[in-house]
């Protein structure tokens, strides 16, 4: 394990659009970069025989989860010559409409920080220990699973 | 050898329980203990649960004295 | 050509980062979008025989650009099963560090809304008659040809 | 025939004009026209302007009376 402190990613509840705009404000005056990738992950009102999902309680394995995000990152910036990058993910409950996660990368090429920010989000929905309850409307619930 | 346990999602929904500590005897591997934790609990697909010892996801790992290991639901990052 | 009105893409200068965020919370009540893919273009300090990069100036054959926009996101509805797509384009001088492209696609699924986004992007450099002249501190020019 | 000429980017440059209004006479194709309108330009890559006539790049097209005709050096968009 690297010795530098990983990078905060979960926040409580919903990631605001206004997180978008200032993270890519921050980044107005580093004059190397040409592109930025944006993946941003919305809440779905998904129907399972019949009942709507209303909101995704999101809890995760933290210490573990943090140390795999930051893995991952290591390894993003091994694998590509990018400039920046950012990860946020939401635990606790976010609404239908609402957003869980954020990844942002920027590079001096497209291609490269579309890639980046490709690998960012397969890699985090296939080895990050967070976990789904999709609620719905009645208060049932089921446990969400990536495909 | 004392060991914690902590449960997540649907396996500490299933366990009534987020963590525990238990005292264990003899020698033990990740999955044995998976399998005792997981033992009569309403869950449908048990293999999908995966076990960590200390972070990491090996189940051939021998558990020692003071190892946390965590029960972990399919991930639903993202 | 499609009967259609096409979406105005261009705008007058920089685009502000506030752009992205107003655009994301537009699709927070679209509760079928499970995935956002933006792609930002930024101006960079390129280094060209010791002169740096100070703004691009961009001109467009206006008309013929927003008729290739409109056939661009056609062509994108019809090949991905994407619920949204917004483009934005700058005209004019834009300063380094600033936004010169905007593009937004958003879809159920997370791997249709990135490869539409790459398509736009693509498509974009390739076939939009788009001018930029790279201006240096001194006041120097030379017109970008993309790669 | 009445055609209009429309200068960008590096050409308009070099041509020192936006736009023009020609009046032209026998059958022309738009790459002879092309040919025409950039001969004696200061212009380094004469291959890497594309010619639009009604914005169609095809430059085997026949001109005819009021076409909308553009001379467009390499894309710089994005």
């Amino acid at each position: 394990m690297d010795k530098k402190k990983p990078k905060k990613v979960f926040v409580q509840g919903a990631i605001p659009p206004e997180k978008i705009a200032n993270s890519v404000a921050n980044h107005q005056s580093k004059t190397e970069i040409g592109a930025h990738s944006i993946f941003l992950g919305q809440i779905r009102a998904d129907e399972v025989e019949g009942k709507t999902v209303t909101a995704i309680d999101y809890t995760a394995y933290e210490e573990m989860a943090e140390n795999v995000f930051h893995e991952i990152r290591e390894a993003a910036f091994a694998k590509f010559d990018i400039t920046c990058a950012h990860i946020y993910h939401s635990l606790g409950r976010v609404n239908v409409g609402e957003l869980c996660l954020f990844v942002f990368t920027s590079s001096a090429h497209r291609k490269i920080a579309i890639e980046a920010t490709n690998f960012f989000v397969e890699e985090i929905k296939a080895k990050v220990p967070v976990f789904g309850k999709e609620i719905f409307e009645d208060e049932t619930h089921q446990w969400k699973v990536n495909k | 050898m004392t060991v914690t346990i902590k449960y997540f999602g649907l396996v500490a929904e299933a366990a009534e329980r987020f963590e525990e500590i238990l005292e264990l005897d003899g020698v033990l591997t990740a999955s044995e203990l998976k399998a005792q934790c997981l033992n009569g609990l309403a869950i449908a697909d048990k293999e999908s649960v995966q076990i960590a010892v200390n972070q990491n996801l090996d189940d051939k790992i021998t558990l020692k004295d003071g190892d946390e290991v965590a029960l972990l639901p399919p991930f639903a990052g993202g």
